[in-house]
């Protein structure tokens, strides 16, 4: 095992690892940005060294402070959370490079499965359904238009590079295709620094699902079920759960099965994802992988029993796979939701600044990942989840009571949250019936200004 | 605001003497931290990479009657070229902007640290050979 | 089921009442005594009554204000927690009187279990093993010398009417015996208004087990495994866990099977427990049987997988036990701290006062029950638990290790608590090795103490 | 102290209009709730088992220019012995210790309640038949 490990992130996140790290016996070092001198990771880690000034492309993006601080702290491996570096092939080489181990995946692993156009074809090549599209980049407007002529409309305009729901458009005509292919590569190109994009048909109305898989160096490697992130606002996921409300034990072996064959293929290690869309009838389409842990791991962690951030960390220490892992079952259902400092009355616009009163929920069945607390500052420079709010129960219904429950004995004073939202949506009969896909936030909002008008 | 709440947390903690010195920014350990933990306590030199607070910018620095040099990056603190060298910088000396004052070696890498600031040396706060993180005050200047 | 229940009592168990009724979707009502008005019992309940000054002989103990708010509130049901009327069968007599169905067992069997020699002949009927002893109440010093002498020192004199350990003496001689029989009598009639003692072998540093049973209205009857509950200061809970260290498969099935027939002997219905001393060879003796809900309750919810307190309203409401209860499997391994408001630094004095900060730990695998928050003030009238925390594992180590960490992020500022303490336990090596008994505690301040003077 | 705290939690809450009549003691529902909550507020007649702040003894009635006859027991608040008799006391009506003033139903026992003071009857607080808790206001007195 490490002697010291380096956690290359903040938030929630940070302090979740730093709790996996001490459960495990191994100290920990906190790296941060002057923003964050006063967050719990700072505070809970063994050590810490101030990186640089608030904007993380002066910090937590700063790949050679990173380095020069896990040098300097003499630490063995690094975890890079997810976000910031997490799925940057050119850092996990240059840890690599410096003797540290990197939590995570091979730099090749990363760079094949993050080129989404590259995974698209591995996954074609590895027989696991994809959405039909372009076979790779789309160059030009006359490319674009005789692909989308082939597949037909709807079609999704994606950055190659991309994620989180930048550089995305969709297309329904000859007209909306060729704004759609520009307005995608000029945002692509902001925001990644790469203006490549592919097409794909537009499944209607699908759910967002995702396999959790976990390998160790040995080759083997696991899955453990599906995650449902069908509910998102503006491509952002809200509330997820496991398992989904659409799966079947059929379904989940047959998509189980392709996402364990896909990663083999790539020789993945450490915990990673796959994205599906699945349509109502049952057929579903790969998307692309996510080669890091994600923000909605516990709904996993919990239904599953176990604990994927100890697991990462041990397999990158050279341990096999745990045997409760490779044989785990689906024990109970839970949901999570992000709990974000933004407001849902006014646009989900960011709402940072200084929480007066902090009381999280508790009791049976409640779980909060969380670095805030009563008076803690919300820094208006990174993302703005404050919170992950996890219920478990032993049936979907008994899971979204808890969270009813949970929700509003939540109280973040100070600042505006999505709280209300979410509790809304806990409320939604479309929701409770289980009957919804990846639109229903937008429907469900527009209702609501319908109603106010009305 | 902030940094009342800290010092409110800090008078909650047994064995923890803050020594606000008026010319020294408050070490950076917060403090939500339970009482019954070991209390991390910043050391300019020793550990490598025991906290520091990074100098928390104007606020503080106003109300100084000197100026410092802090350091630009994470890394090791060298006084000297190399070891059998004298040291760019002694206390007492006149800088002006270009000056050299410091190596600090990230990355295998070392990078001559420029002064930024013009006067003279009052005093050098960090040990050669020592850890600096971002931020961290390496050198006094009146 | 209810329309609506009152929660006769305060603190976390009052909160933990609210939560299983807001997610059975059932309204509720708190009372409350002066003391108690900023409490959240009375903030998260939908509706509240004041029913005294903070004496609880002149709020939480009064019978008539609290069937009183019942009726005002229009109540169907009453939930008394534990402590206070919990175990009193005259209250859940006048409940029956007055048509509101009090969540819990029957008169006759609070009556019947509640005296200790009572309980302890109808176990012998049963065929369930007890320590050897007097046979019903001791009256008089030469008949506790002669019972003593009998049986064989070390003896232990116990008040009929006992519980949370008051009224108790320990024996080792005729000298000892006779002052320790005036003093249980004397503590026991001020306690509980009954001076009746009586005598049993004291049974050399045991495990003190207890075994949780739950019965429906149609006759059937379960047992939920076992809790340890041997880490003990004065007879005082203060760490519990399940499984039992010292429990095999075999011994869990006998003392089961002991605990449900004795239970079904007396018509047992709702939630129970049966307490037992084990000595090292696994003989086991039954000393009393609890009518309520416990304390250490989470600690079975956990490892079972199961909502006691949802399933004590359920049955009071008349349904059938739950099938996933009744087939319950342990499948991991809990652990609970009571977080009182002692300081252990100074003999574990009361210290009531005002919260500054309160940060309770998170992640995965930590449960918090509390009724406290950050500028709660900790009225001095009451029981001085402010706190559960329940860590879970896969294992009992896994369990401790999270506990450990749960118990270093912990912050309660501003009053002293037994965190510490416990924390200390945590790292002791007797007890990560499961080598303890009812004795540990007094061993380990021993040992501290004489380390201190050396 | 206790009661500031109630205050600044109170202001946090949206939709929650917080009138403290200065010879009124604040509503009692505390307020650790989560503002997107429904509100309880407290309501002197109405609904009966909405929560009312018992009197919170001495510190308020020092400030207070009259007194006021508190309920002793939780229960039925009734102005007059029977339906069809009058109230025992009216407005405006002197009244000493020993007066009866309402009667409270409790547990289907009808309880005379004693004015415990001296003065003149300025205001009834509850109304006939509404249900009341311990230590709430039942009448004011001069």
């Amino acid at each position: 095992m490490f002697n010291k490990i380096l956690i290359a992130n903040r938030g929630e996140i940070a302090l979740r690892i730093i709790r996996a790290c001490k459960e495990l016996g191994v100290p920990t070092v906190a790296v941060y940005s002057e923003a964050d001198v006063d967050s719990l990771h700072v505070q809970l880690a063994d050590e810490s060294v101030c990186i640089g000034r608030p904007p993380s492309s002066d910090s937590y993006l700063k790949i050679d402070r990173i380095i020069s601080a896990a040098e300097i702290s003499d630490v063995d491996a690094i975890h890079p959370g997810y976000g910031f570096l997490a799925e940057n092939a050119h850092f996990a080489e240059i840890c690599a490079s410096c003797n540290i181990k990197f939590i995570g995946p091979s730099p090749a692993a990363i760079r094949l499965m993050g080129d989404k156009s590259a995974a698209r074809e591995q996954a074609i090549k590895s027989g696991v359904p994809v959405s039909p599209g372009s076979e790779g980049a789309v160059e030009t407007e006359h490319e674009a238009l005789k692909v989308a002529k082939q597949i037909g409309y709807p079609v999704m305009i994606k950055a190659i590079a991309g994620g989180g729901g930048r550089g995305m458009r969709e297309a329904h005509n000859d007209v909306s295709l060729v704004q759609g292919f520009y307005a995608a590569r000029g945002e692509a190109e902001k925001a990644f620094g790469n203006g490549g994009v592919y097409i794909e048909k537009l499944i209607d109305r699908p759910h967002h699902i995702e396999f959790q898989v976990i390998g160790d160096s040995h080759g083997r490697l696991a899955h453990l079920g599906e995650r449902d992130c069908s509910i998102q606002r503006r491509n952002q996921k809200i509330v997820e759960e496991c398992p989904s409300p659409l799966m079947d034990r059929k379904l989940r072996k047959l998509m189980g099965d392709c996402s364990v064959t896909l990663a083999q293929a790539v020789g993945y290690e450490n915990a990673g994802t796959m994205e599906f869309l699945v349509d109502r009838h049952g057929d579903f389409y790969f998307m692309e992988m996510n080669t890091r842990i994600q923000v909605e791991h516990p709904v996993t962690e919990e239904v599953y029993g176990c604990d994927l951030v100890k697991e990462q960390i041990l397999i990158a220490g050279g341990a096999h796979l745990s045997e409760h892992i490779a044989s785990a079952q689906p024990r109970s259902h839970a949901i999570e939701c992000r709990i974000n400092a933004e407001d849902p009355a006014n646009n989900f616009q960011p709402s940072s600044g200084t929480i007066d009163l902090y009381y999280a929920p508790g009791g049976r069945g409640v779980r909060v990942d969380s670095h805030v607390y009563s008076k803690y500052t919300v820094p208006p420079y990174y993302d703005s989840m404050i919170a992950k709010l996890i219920c478990v129960g032993s049936s979907r219904g008994s899971a979204i009571r808890r969270m009813t429950r949970a929700l509003s004995e939540y109280l973040i004073s100070g600042i505006k949250t999505t709280i209300p939202f979410q509790a809304e949506i806990m409320q939604n009969p479309d929701f409770i019936r289980g009957e919804f896909d990846t639109s229903f936030v937008e429907k469900m909002t527009d209702l609501k200004r319908l109603e106010l008008r009305l | 605001m902030k940094k009342n709440d800290l010092a409110v947390f800090k008078l909650e903690k047994e064995g923890f003497k803050l020594e606000l010195e008026a010319h020294r920014p408050p070490p950076a350990i917060a403090s939500v931290l339970p009482q019954h933990q070991a209390v991390p306590t910043a050391s300019v030199t020793g550990h490598p990479a025991q906290t520091h607070s990074p100098t928390p910018a104007a606020p503080i620095e106003m109300k100084m009657d000197f100026k410092e040099i802090v350091s630009p990056m994470v890394g090791t603190f060298y006084r000297a070229p190399s070891p059998d060298s004298a040291p760019y910088v002694k206390e007492g000396q006149e800088i002006i902007e270009e000056s050299v004052v410091c190596i600090i070696e990230a990355m295998k890498v070392m990078n001559e640290i420029k002064a930024e600031v013009k006067g003279v040396i009052t005093e050098a706060l960090v040990e050669n050979g020592a850890a600096v993180q971002f931020g961290q005050p390496l050198f006094r200047v009146k």
